[in-house]
């Protein structure tokens, strides 16, 4: 299989920038990129303009694509202002330019039957789960969300997204919104209830790893997007790689932008380093 | 495409045009050339093969820094194997020209891997890594010490035998990096590459420890042009006859122009498609404007002008 | 001023705080004495005075690089006898910490100006400048020879007598950092500023010839962080008792404290001043909240965190 | 005599930034700056904003201030688009923030007598010349000037300027303003008409090299603002120096953003470089 199969690089423009919560919900006219699209991809962007001390790319999980509408097609994405370059971003204003490189990275796999469905979101993490509900919903799938994060400013869950799903629990660990502590407090009855077939999660790795002990011990089949720290996003620098194992069993040190993010979680070995017995390992 | 003529050399292979990738910085070509045809390049020079797979450093491997990155990848890679039956043969079909990479932990491999480059068709040079900061052998660099560097040239020569021009890759963390470069001369080198990243550390801001798995990595991007501008200034006004492949920061047609003046035959793009995959092509365009501009009207013209 | 205890001591020389100018980046104190009162900074660090006037390099003498910048001044000053009639009366009058930086062009000069320095009340250290690329003396600088590095450093402690702690100022252009801060040592520094500059240059896009006039320059700045870390986390793993005054592209209170967490029981600021004067001072506050926020109390216990 | 004596490093506000012919003309709300400002002085600005690959100052030549109105005092500077940084300042819009250092420099010493004077400026130079030509007028001088430039819209010339003056001779070298030619082609004849005192003026060194061999010849004192590169702007780098003669008649390499810019034209040895028997030279 070819490697960025559908990615271009793109001058994207800015429609608009708006603060949602803790985090600022970018739109972009993205000529080919939202068209080509598929959930569960992300884009890279350059930051910092002409005259940036910033030269690599940042991933953003795309949250929403769209091919239709008066743009060759547009872009969403949830941006939490983390570092600079993330900083930078949030305070661009519409209008402006970016180039961007996309879609990037594996996308989540749909099931072949209506399944029940848990989609387990961490902060931004929700971003591209809410289009995946939309998949699935469908394909005739029951969705039911569970979206976490350590205060309600940082739980991401729109109005249209909540409506996609067919219920929604949020969980903040301060309490200040849902029920109060983790995801994965409230995922195990969710499970029963709702006789989840499958699992989609994306958030910080802690969580995704919490995530799949449940769903490791429900015999859960799971399917986890991770977010590594990236130079590129298009394979070319091997920074972004986790130890994941391949269908012959064997551990390699793989690359989360072009293998992943989306994952299956059989596949992730979780304690992270280079395990012993990775391919290649000293 | 232009009317200016770029294509240029590096010993006796010949290029259609002076930019190339940087190894370890465009993989195996797979990558790019879903964004561009790889015959767009010079040469797409590969990530350095070492002989047996290998899986690198520890994660996080990379950090920003102003203007630059540090990465600890430590050499991942397939091994020269899969190297030889899958990666040579997909670049080779797509038509674009290949110089390969090679590193070892010991001269031995370093001869073990040019023993199966041997007779190896199609490919355009050798480009000997002996400057890696990232290989784990006791932190010792072969690019930092005359002897290591020349015996590996040295081998590398003997068991490759003259199909391909040996370029050697040096380290810009050097007392003198004219007798590094002399040492691998009189030891067979065709040609230099310069200069392979600079040392550095970050610490972490958060648990104030070192952020990079592997603790030191190596500094690269455009916070680094200067030095590789200086040293093939240096080497080229001590060795003029020598062609060197120029690399280190450079994001435009301007920067390869520099290291083009001070004496680069060839310039390899590495960082700047981190953030821009495109920079090659982009680079290669701007490239022959200002050499237009400059009222140039072939490339080679404008090797080292900047001396005398 | 903040709740945290910003002392600090270089050997047997104590300052109230750890924010130095750096040499070369501050003149002799009266151009920034205009912005902020001298006591702010824990030292002023005075560019490296010679024996005689020295009318330095021709211009072109800068060239800004990304995040960073060159610089081929020459070594340009009054000479001894002015600074210590003129420039340190005035420094110290303003009751501000003075670190003496010294170069020279022959070990005998070292050793004239530590004799001339012997018995000046108020200086709290010397900074012996070894490594400055842009000296004219064939090129070598004495930084780079562990040998005239010995022979500097054993001349300046014989004629100076104990009265203020040597720093040895060291180049990063060399193979091995430690190998020659280990010879200092040995010759008597009691304590070592890491680093000087990187020897670069820029080729000028207009005439493809290099741009400063010294056609060679120093390389500071951001861009050089990463490389000032490594080296200071280095020679701080070999000789964890001597201490540093670490320098190299700080411009904020958290580059500041990733130079302390390497190893640094101080450090000076000097590229970060030409683009606000009011640098040092800024720095100094964002430094005491970050050690606040790790829940330092006192800045001492966060030199060398980053090992082990 | 102290060194930077009324300077301060402020926040300054951009009020406006138009274009103007090549340049773009920016005024500045700039706290004391415009108050304590002397014809000739210039500030130095940092550039590229927060995530800057530009650590350096650029210097900028005050072509009006003022203490009164609205503001604590308004700064404004006529910006040539040169390299990156005088780049970046065009293209900043109203209302953002720009960290200047000012007021720095020598300012142009007036005439005690009211004498006939000549005020010449290239290209952007004339941007001083004219708040200094407010001066002179009002001790009674008569001033005439000569602007000059490659082209047209190289010529700096506002209308309220060219009232101030007497007299406004524009030269270009393409004739596509004024007189074709270079402001030197027209000095003497001014000189002889207008029986000069006294000439200052501001502009690429070569015009000023060319303009002082027309004073020396006419034994016409000549006050000359010269511009080296500069990277700090306030004499901690030594990167700005130009051989000067001092009183003693000695030359040293002195640094032009503290000694300078406004010089003596007596006191510059045009040859550049570092001249035979300068103080300290090798
Ligand atoms: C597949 C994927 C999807 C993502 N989706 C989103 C999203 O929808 N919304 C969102 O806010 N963030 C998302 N992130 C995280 C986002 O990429 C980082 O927060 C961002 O790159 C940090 O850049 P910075 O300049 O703010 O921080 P800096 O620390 O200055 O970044 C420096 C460098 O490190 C890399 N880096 C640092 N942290 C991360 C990280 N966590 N992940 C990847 N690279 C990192 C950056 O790419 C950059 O090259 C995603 C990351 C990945 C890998
Ligand atoms: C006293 C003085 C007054 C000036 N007044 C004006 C003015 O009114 N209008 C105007 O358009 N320009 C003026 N200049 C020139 C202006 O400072 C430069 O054009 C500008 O600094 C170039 O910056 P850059 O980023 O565009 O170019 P770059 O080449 O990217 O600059 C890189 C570095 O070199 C320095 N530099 C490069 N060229 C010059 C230069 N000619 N002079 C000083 N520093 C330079 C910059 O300060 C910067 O640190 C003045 C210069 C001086 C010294
Ligand atoms: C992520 C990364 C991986 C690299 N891997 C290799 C490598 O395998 N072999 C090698 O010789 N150089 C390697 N380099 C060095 C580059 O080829 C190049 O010499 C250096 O990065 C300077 O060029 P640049 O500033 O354009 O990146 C690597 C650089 C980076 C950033
Ligand atoms: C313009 C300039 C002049 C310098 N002059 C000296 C000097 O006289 N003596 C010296 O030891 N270092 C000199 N240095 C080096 C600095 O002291 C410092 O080591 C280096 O610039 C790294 O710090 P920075 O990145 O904060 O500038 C000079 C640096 C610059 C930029
Ligand atoms: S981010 Fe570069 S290989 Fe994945
Ligand atoms: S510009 Fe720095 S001393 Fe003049």
């Amino acid at each position: 299989m070819p490697i960025n199969p559908r990615a271009t690089v793109t001058t994207a423009r800015i429609l608009s920038n708006r603060k949602v919560g803790a985090y600022h919900h970018i739109a972009l006219e993205a000529g080919e990129v939202g068209k080509l699209a598929k959930p569960g991809n992300f884009i890279a962007i350059a930051v910092g303009g002409e005259y940036s001390a910033m030269p690599l790319h940042r991933a953003f999980a795309i949250y929403r694509a769209k091919a239709d509408g008066v743009h060759a097609s547009t872009v969403e994405i949830i941006v939490a202002a983390h570092g600079k370059g993330s900083e930078w971003l949030t305070k661009q204003s519409e209008g402006s330019q970016l180039r961007i490189t996309g879609p990037l990275g594996t996308s989540f796999p749909l099931p072949a039957e209506p399944v029940n469905v848990a989609i387990i979101g961490g902060g931004y993490g929700s971003a591209p789960l809410f289009d995946l509900a939309d998949h699935l919903k469908s394909r005739g799938c029951r969705v039911d969300a569970v979206i976490g994060a350590s205060t309600s400013s940082k739980i991401f869950a729109p109005l249209d997204g909540k409506r996609t799903v067919n219920s929604v629990t949020v969980t903040t660990e301060d309490a200040s919104a849902g029920v109060q502590g983790r995801v994965t407090d409230v995922l195990e009855e969710l499970i029963e209830r709702q006789k989840i077939d499958l699992i989609y999660s994306c958030g910080p790795m802690a969580m995704l790893k919490a995530v799949d002990e449940i769903a490791q011990r429900k015999q859960i089949p799971h399917l986890v997007s991770v977010e590594e720290a990236m130079a590129c996003g298009i394979g070319i620098c091997m920074t972004c790689v986790l130890p994941i194992r391949d269908a012959n069993g064997t551990i390699k040190m793989s690359r989360t932008c072009i293998e992943g993010p989306v994952i299956d979680s059989e596949c992730v070995v979780w304690s992270g380093g280079i395990p012993e017995g990775t391919w290649g390992a000293p | 495409m232009s009317v200016v003529d770029l294509s240029t050399e590096l010993a006796y292979a010949k290029f259609e045009n002076p930019i190339f990738t940087a190894s370890g910085c465009a993989s195996s070509g797979k990558e790019l050339s879903q964004f561009f045809p790889l015959t767009e390049l010079g040469a797409m020079v590969t990530k350095s093969i070492m002989l047996r797979p290998r899986s690198g450093r520890a994660t996080p491997r990379m950090a920003e820094t102003p203007s630059g990155m540090l990465n600890s990848i430590g050499l991942q890679g397939p091994g020269i194997d899969h190297f030889l039956e899958d990666d040579l043969p997909w670049l080779l079909e797509t038509g674009a020209r290949a110089v390969v990479s090679i590193a070892g932990e010991s001269v031995d491999e370093y001869g073990a891997l040019a023993r199966r480059l041997r007779g190896v068709r199609g490919i355009a040079a050798i480009e000997v890594n002996i400057s890696c900061p990232n290989v784990e052998n006791r932190g010792m660099v072969f690019a930092c010490d005359p002897t290591s560097a020349r015996a590996v040239i040295e081998t590398v020569r003997i068991n490759i035998g003259g199909e391909f021009p040996i370029i050697a890759k040096l380290s810009p963390d050097v007392t003198d990096i004219c007798a590094i470069a002399g040492e691998v001369i009189n030891a067979g080198a065709d040609g230099l590459a310069l200069i392979n990243t600079l040392l550095g550390m970050v610490i972490d801001p958060k648990t104030l420890k070192p952020l990079l798995g592997g603790k030191t990595g190596g500094l690269s991007g455009p916070a680094i042009r200067p030095v590789a501008v200086r040293a093939i200034y240096q080497v080229h006004s001590r060795f003029p006859k020598v062609p060197i492949l120029g690399m280190g920061g450079v994001a435009s047609g301007s920067d390869a122009l520099q290291l083009i003046a001070a004496g680069a035959s060839a310039v390899s793009v590495g960082t700047a498609s981190f953030g821009d995959p495109l920079a090659p092509v982009r680079i290669k365009s701007e490239l022959a404007s200002l050499l237009i501009h400059h009222g140039f009207a072939r490339l080679r013209d404008a090797i080292g002008v900047a001396h005398g």
